[in-house]
């Protein structure tokens, strides 16, 4: 399959994230839409990944691992993003204790 | 070395009066000490320290940007400067002896601005020229904005937004100036080195003319200036017409005719019409005014107007007719409102409606009204006289096909400057007294002596104009060299 | 048309279809199993990629662990209802304009790139063996590992502090 | 340089001194001191006059340069004083007449606070100081100088009386009429240094004499200055459209009334034009102007002093009748008769004026004719005075006014016979309303009240003894100037004046001199009689028709007010409560107004909503890659 159909598709999905951020209220909602953006990305590094290394086998090119770079990246993101997870998840939390509603209209704090 | 002196002795004295929290009275006394620490200084600068490395001075400032402190007085500067230590010694002998709230801000700021009037004044380096330019303004605000009238807060709010935002075009226009240099560098010899195309003239042309157009003011961009003058305490607006009006005029001659003269003469036309225009359209206001701050601020606009004429004339006649009477407009705007502030003081009022007949019981204070109001409208053997002499005889011989349309409807002014200063005599000093004013009004020492230094440079520049003359013909030369069109049309 | 090439537009259609439903659902529970249908897919996509490993973790942190958090959360407020009042419909107009003008000016922008040509489905090559990578996360990436250590902890006592009732 | 010549910056110095003493020390001086100094400065600048003018008989005249007041790159205006036959001339009248004003009013101010009394003689003084200045300096700008300095102390003499609004409203006429003409004087000077380089009379002469019509200075320059001075001329000298301001000048003290309408101030005017009888003599146009408008305003004024009761605004209207007939000289190249008419008028004009003060003050400040009549009896010398300037002011041989008059109307019959027409009539008018004043108010019977009556009296020696002199001075002071055809070599005053003013000779018969004299003294005559047939006892009567005209003045008031003074106002009005706030702050305040509601709206932005945030987040990014990938390339 050529790399430009990853790319459609994770560019699709990210798309599909955005949208959802967009017209939803719910926070929780919004926070997964996030999280399919985050794997769209992922998605299109381990692509890309694989491209390189394809390409390095292909030139018979000796570095050792290639494109491994990419699939490492993937693993942080998907630290990174578990901690987020952790502590966002505890901020709704904390916001429904408060307000009794996880609606994102509700969050106009930032105008005062 | 002597400029330095200049600015320091104020700016010490404004730290000092800032930190200082004694004796009120001291206070006045030492602002008067300091202005004559200034004027002789300045004298010594006239007669004694005159060579020129006396009279320059420059040291690494913000090296890194190209800019430097580089100061030097000129004929400009010079007659500037002593109109500056003039006023305020004339001012603070005045002052001497007068409650005010918190004496010493107050004094500490007028002396903060005294020393961005005569940093713009001397200043040779265009960032610097700004800098002091903004220096000037906020203690001016601050001073009118505290000390001032019922309507003080959104007046000088205008008044400062109105000059800020003028100022901020003229920064866009050192800053592209300085990005033209070879070398990079704010200094008034790299940018004049620059050779600029006419469209790039006009448009700079009109950054750095709005900036002064506002701080003049000529027609329309006065608003702020009426509304500021009545508001301000009298002291403050004394300073404002008789010093910082001259920043503007200062920078006409020393920034916008050098550097863009062609632009000069192509826009030259448009500007003298709103010049004369706003001369007429001044006079009449202050034909209609009742308050006699406002009458006097609309008068200042109106020779203001005349001047501004005078600078586009480009011709060595209006020049050096223009340099005299930024030194004796000065002196004579000064009397002007050291008198309106003591028949305010002292009768309650500044309404020319309830004003009346004070010549009866107070003749001292008529005949120095008198004398002074002529010297406003320029009666020969007043000071005023050979200025506006000068001016006009340069406007009829402006390079322009309206020359005589500038000269005639100018010269109208003459006539309404008449019937508005007659105006104001006959209604504040003739007929029966009124009920402000039934007893006579005394005058200080202190009072009377700053009347009749003000009085005496009248009737001795009246009489001998000579030496103002001389201090500033090198500098009206060297400008009408610099401007001369005839010579830069040959040129290109 | 090969295997992998079914098992692609398979794997694609099905993890777009889901992304879908998350977007739309109206109940926060589906949105949650229809993310969980996603994430499987996007897993077999990695399989596709020869990223065993990562195809594993995906599973594992995120349809494991993120999701049955989010499910707990949901579960734990009582918000399994189809409680959400829609949108004003403007703006939600303007988020779908918005995103689909970012879809096509993506893939506008992208479609003539000269990667065409590059093939990745093949199933061969060791990259995304667990082996190679803990190696080299180990040696090459251990600070940052370390680093994300540091930063789990962080989040864990960051959550722990914010969910207190205070 | 003449010995003599030495002390002429005295002249213009004493009458200073005197202003200066009398003005700071006005608080300690009593009145006698007052009067002195005042009267004497006068004086010593009278004698020192003499000199000179011994001096300038025998010889030619100087320039004498005391300072530069502007010296510039391509200017250079000094400080100077030219002495000849015209200016000494002029200093003669100024310093003579005006010493003979100030003894009179020693005596009739003496009812003023010693305060008001030193400012009154300060001010006097500084008036001649004024008109000194003037015929002294060398130049249009020294000239100009003593030109506003004389507008500044009829300002401060008409208002003398600062308690009266009234007076204080025509000073202040009278300041910005003046003005009016300076204006165009100044415009005039600014056009000669400009042209010319200098603004020295014999230096601008010169160039004029050898560029006229070439580039350097052509026709239309001549035209032009020449018009603008005459403009500058008719604001001093009262003449059509500014005469308005000379006739409300009565409110000052009478005797500066004389002052300005005799001595100085107004003949100032005719002393300029006839100091620029050189270039005058080029622009013929601007001649026939003068006359036409010297001519009219004779006229136009003699109409109103028709029908006028105020014995001092009768004398107002033929002053300003009187310079319309030296104007109408100048206009006719006859400068030597318009000098010489300035010289007669002064003495008769003084003289009458000082009548009229002893009048006044005899009735006790009643200056209405009405309410006089028959003070023959009671005022001796003033009626015996008062008369003799009558005759001379009429024109009857072989008083002064007669040559004076008749040198004007002969060079008006050489010129323009139609002006000669006029101006005979005008003549007539003139001896009918003098002689009307004359009957109404010291013949017939009394009308004023029994107090006035009881209170009348003869003036003090000191006002009587100037008004003697006077008297004496308006009938001989015209056989200075005996026409030919009268008396062969007599003309003694145009052989002095002519190396200024360029000698006149007439190409005319004997014969029509005869016939043209004989005509406005018989004409005169018979006027004289005709007045005394009207007036000789005074009957109330409503004035009607073309009477009641002229008796409100043509109405010129009225219309200057409506047609320049409310226009202007309303225009200010409008400019104050329209233009100022409503259209050009309006601009600067809508300018931050707009900014204001701008914050406004785009604070609707800042709604605080993380979705709003978002959307135009994800709209940046569109448009960021939209530039980045398509507009870009």
């Amino acid at each position: 399959m050529p790399i430009n159909y990853y790319l459609f598709l994770a560019i699709a999905l990210f798309s599909i994230g955005v949208v959802g951020v967009l017209t939803r209220r719910n926070a929780i909602i919004i926070f997964m839409c996030i999280e399919l953006m985050l794997n769209a990305v992922n998605l299109l590094l381990v692509a890309f990944s694989k491209m390189h290394y394809n390409q390095a086998a292909a030139a018979a090119i000796p570095i050792a691992n290639p494109g491994i770079d990419g699939q490492l990246f993937v693993f942080f993101i998907m630290v990174v993003a578990a901690a987020e997870v952790s502590v966002g998840l505890a901020i709704i939390v904390m916001l429904y204790r408060n307000i009794h509603s996880v609606d994102i209209n509700f969050l106009n704090r930032l105008k005062h | 070395m002597v400029v330095l002196l200049l600015l320091l002795i104020p700016l010490i004295g404004a730290c000092f009066l800032f930190l200082y929290k004694g004796d009120h009275r001291f206070v006045a006394a030492a602002a008067l000490r300091l202005s004559i620490v200034s004027l002789l200084v300045m004298g010594a600068s006239l007669f004694y320290w005159n060579t020129p490395e006396m009279l320059s001075f420059t040291a690494p400032w913000l090296t890194t940007l190209g800019s430097s402190l580089s100061l030097r007085m000129d004929g400009l500067g010079t007659i500037l400067s002593l109109l500056t230590t003039t006023a305020y010694f004339i001012l603070f002998w005045y002052l001497k002896g007068r409650t005010i709230e918190r004496p010493a801000a107050f004094f500490a700021w007028l002396l903060l601005a005294q020393v961005g009037m005569l940093g713009v004044f001397l200043a040779m380096d265009s960032l610097l020229f700004y800098f002091f330019w903004e220096l000037a303004l906020i203690p001016m605000y601050f001073l009118a904005s505290q000390w001032g009238g019922a309507r003080r807060i959104p007046v000088t709010f205008k008044f400062f937004i109105y000059t800020f935002l003028g100022s901020v075009f003229m920064l866009i226009g050192i800053l592209y100036l300085q990005s033209k240099t070879a070398d990079h560098s704010f200094a008034i010899e790299s940018i004049r080195r620059i050779r600029l195309t006419n469209e790039q003239q006009s448009w700079l042309f009109w950054l750095f003319f709005i900036a002064f157009a506002i701080k003049l003011p000529v027609f329309p961009f006065h608003t702020w200036q009426p509304d500021t003058y009545e508001e301000s305490p009298t002291p403050v607006t004394s300073i404002l017409s008789a010093v910082m009006v001259k920043m503007g005029i200062l920078g006409l001659l020393r920034w916008l005719l050098p550097l863009f003269p062609i632009a000069s003469y192509m826009w030259g036309d448009v500007v003298m019409s709103l010049a004369v225009a706003g001369i007429v359209y001044a006079s009449f206001l202050a034909m209609q005014q009742v308050d006699l701050k406002r009458l006097i601020a609309y008068s200042s606009i109106a020779h203001i107007g005349l001047i501004a004429a005078g600078a586009f004339a480009l011709n060595q006649m209006a020049y050096q007719g223009l340099l005299i009477q930024l030194f004796t407009h000065g002196i004579n705007i000064l009397g002007m409102w050291v008198l309106a502030d003591i028949i305010e003081r002292k009768t309650g009022t500044r309404s020319l409606d309830s004003l009346g007949g004070i010549a009866q019981h107070s003749p001292t204070l008529t005949i120095f009204f008198v004398i002074i109001a002529l010297a406003n409208i320029a009666l020969p053997l007043t000071n005023a006289f050979v200025g506006e002499f000068l001016l006009f005889n340069g406007i009829l011989a402006t390079p322009s096909n309206y020359y005589w349309v500038f000269a005639v409807v100018g010269g109208l002014g003459i006539i309404f400057a008449a019937v508005y200063t007659l105006r104001m005599i006959r209604a504040i000093f003739y007929g029966q007294p009124s009920a402000t004013s039934p007893a006579p009004i005394s005058l200080a020492t202190h009072e009377v002596g700053a009347l009749v230094v003000i009085v005496g440079l009248i009737l001795f520049f009246g009489i001998y104009p000579q030496p103002l003359i001389d201090m500033t013909a090198a500098f009206s030369k060297e400008l009408f060299d610099q401007t001369d069109i005839t010579s830069l049309f040959r040129k290109s | 048309m090969s295997i992998s090439a079914i098992l692609f537009w398979v794997l694609s259609v099905a993890a777009l279809f889901s992304a879908l439903m998350v977007v739309t659902s109206r109940n926060p529970i589906h949105s949650v199993i229809w993310l969980i249908v996603t994430f499987f897919a996007i897993s077999g996509h990695y399989i596709l990629l020869n990223a065993q490993f990562l195809a594993v973790v995906n599973i594992i942190v995120y349809a494991g662990a993120i999701m049955v958090l989010f499910l707990f959360v949901i579960m734990l407020m009582n918000l399994n209802k189809e409680s959400e009042p829609a949108r004003h419909r403007w703006l939600q107009l303007a988020g779908g304009v918005s995103g689909g003008a970012l879809l096509l000016v993506l893939v506008a922008a992208l479609k003539d790139t000269e990667l065409k040509s590059q093939q990745s489905l093949l199933l061969e090559g060791h990259t995304g063996l667990i082996k190679t990578l803990g190696q080299e996360l180990f040696s090459t990436y251990v600070i940052p590992f370390e680093l994300s250590s540091i930063l789990f902890l962080s989040a864990m006592v960051g959550a722990v502090l914010i969910g207190k009732k205070d | 340089m003449q010995s003599s010549f030495q002390l002429a910056f005295l002249i213009p110095l004493l009458p200073l001194i005197g202003f200066l003493i009398n003005g700071l020390g006005r608080n300690w001086l009593s009145k006698q001191w007052s009067g002195l100094i005042g009267a004497g400065t006068i004086l010593g600048s009278f004698l020192i006059s003499l000199f000179i003018f011994q001096a300038v008989k025998a010889g030619q005249g100087e320039v004498i340069s005391y300072f530069d007041f502007i010296r510039m790159e391509g200017l250079r205006i000094p400080f100077a004083f030219q002495i000849d036959a015209l200016s000494s001339l002029f200093l003669l009248i100024i310093t003579g007449i005006g010493f003979l004003i100030h003894v009179y009013s020693i005596s009739y101010m003496h009812e003023e606070s010693s305060t008001s009394f030193a400012r009154y003689f300060s001010y006097l003084n500084l008036f001649v100081f004024s008109m000194l200045l003037l015929v002294l300096g060398s130049n249009y700008v020294v000239l100009f100088i003593g030109w506003e300095g004389v507008g500044l102390c009829s300002y401060l003499l008409i208002g003398f009386w600062i308690k009266n609004q009234q007076y204080t409203k025509a000073a202040n006429k009278a300041f910005i009429m003046n003005r009016i003409g300076d204006l165009a004087f100044l415009l005039a000077i600014f056009w000669l240094i400009i042209k010319t380089g200098s603004a020295s009379f014999q230096e601008v002469f010169d160039f004029i004499q050898a560029n006229q019509g070439t580039s350097k200075f052509s026709v239309t320059d001549i035209t032009i200055v020449t018009l603008l001075l005459f403009i500058g001329a008719t604001g001093k000298s009262a003449q059509l459209p500014l005469y308005t301001w000379l006739p409300d000048a009565m409110a000052g003290p009478t005797p500066v009334s004389a002052l300005i309408h005799a001595a100085t101030m107004v003949t100032a005017g005719i002393y300029m034009i006839a100091r620029s009888n050189i270039i005058y003599s080029l622009a013929p146009l601007t001649l026939s102007i003068i006359s036409w408008i010297g001519l009219a305003t004779a006229f136009l004024a003699a109409t109103i002093a028709l029908r006028q009761y105020d014995i001092k605004k009768v004398l107002a209207y033929s002053t300003v009748s009187q310079l319309g007939f030296m104007f109408l000289a100048l206009g006719s190249g006859a400068y030597i008769a318009a000098v010489f008419h300035v010289l007669t008028h002064a003495f008769f004009k003084a003289l009458l004026f000082l009548g009229s003060g002893s009048v006044i003050h005899a009735m006790g400040g009643e200056q209405d004719i009405r309410k006089m009549g028959g003070l023959s009896g009671k005022l001796k010398i003033t009626y015996a005075t008062f008369l003799i300037g009558c005759l001379a002011i009429a024109g009857l041989p072989p008083l002064s006014g007669f040559f004076s008059k008749d040198a004007i109307l002969l060079s008006a019959f050489l010129h323009q016979p139609l002006q000669y027409g006029i101006a005979l009539f005008t003549a007539f008018l003139t001896a009918f309303y003098m002689f009307r004043l004359l009957f109404l108010t010291f013949h017939g019977s009394f009308r004023g009240t029994p107090e006035q009556q009881a209170h009348l009296h003869e003036s003090p020696a000191l006002m009587t003894i100037p008004l003697v002199i006077l008297a004496i001075l308006s009938v001989a002071g015209g056989w200075i100037g005996i026409p030919a055809v009268l008396l062969q070599d007599a003309d003694w005053l145009g052989n002095f004046l002519a190396p200024v003013l360029g000698s006149t000779t007439h190409e005319v018969s004997h014969a029509t001199e005869w016939l043209l004299m004989s005509l406005s003294v018989g004409g005169v005559l018979l006027t004289i009689g005709f007045a005394w047939f009207l007036f000789r006892h005074y009957r109330a009567t409503e004035s009607r028709g073309i009477l009641r005209f002229f008796e409100n003045k043509w109405y010129v008031d009225q219309l200057y007010d409506r047609v320049i003074v409310q226009p202007i106002f309303y225009l200010g009005r409008i400019l104050k409560e329209w233009v100022e706030p409503r259209i050009i702050d309006a601009l600067v305040n809508g300018v931050g107004k707009t900014v204001q509601l701008a914050g406004r709206q785009i604070r609707f932005l800042q709604s605080g909503q993380i979705g709003s945030y978002v959307l135009l987040m994800v709209m940046a990014m569109v448009v960021v890659l939209l530039v980045q990938f398509f507009i870009r390339k």
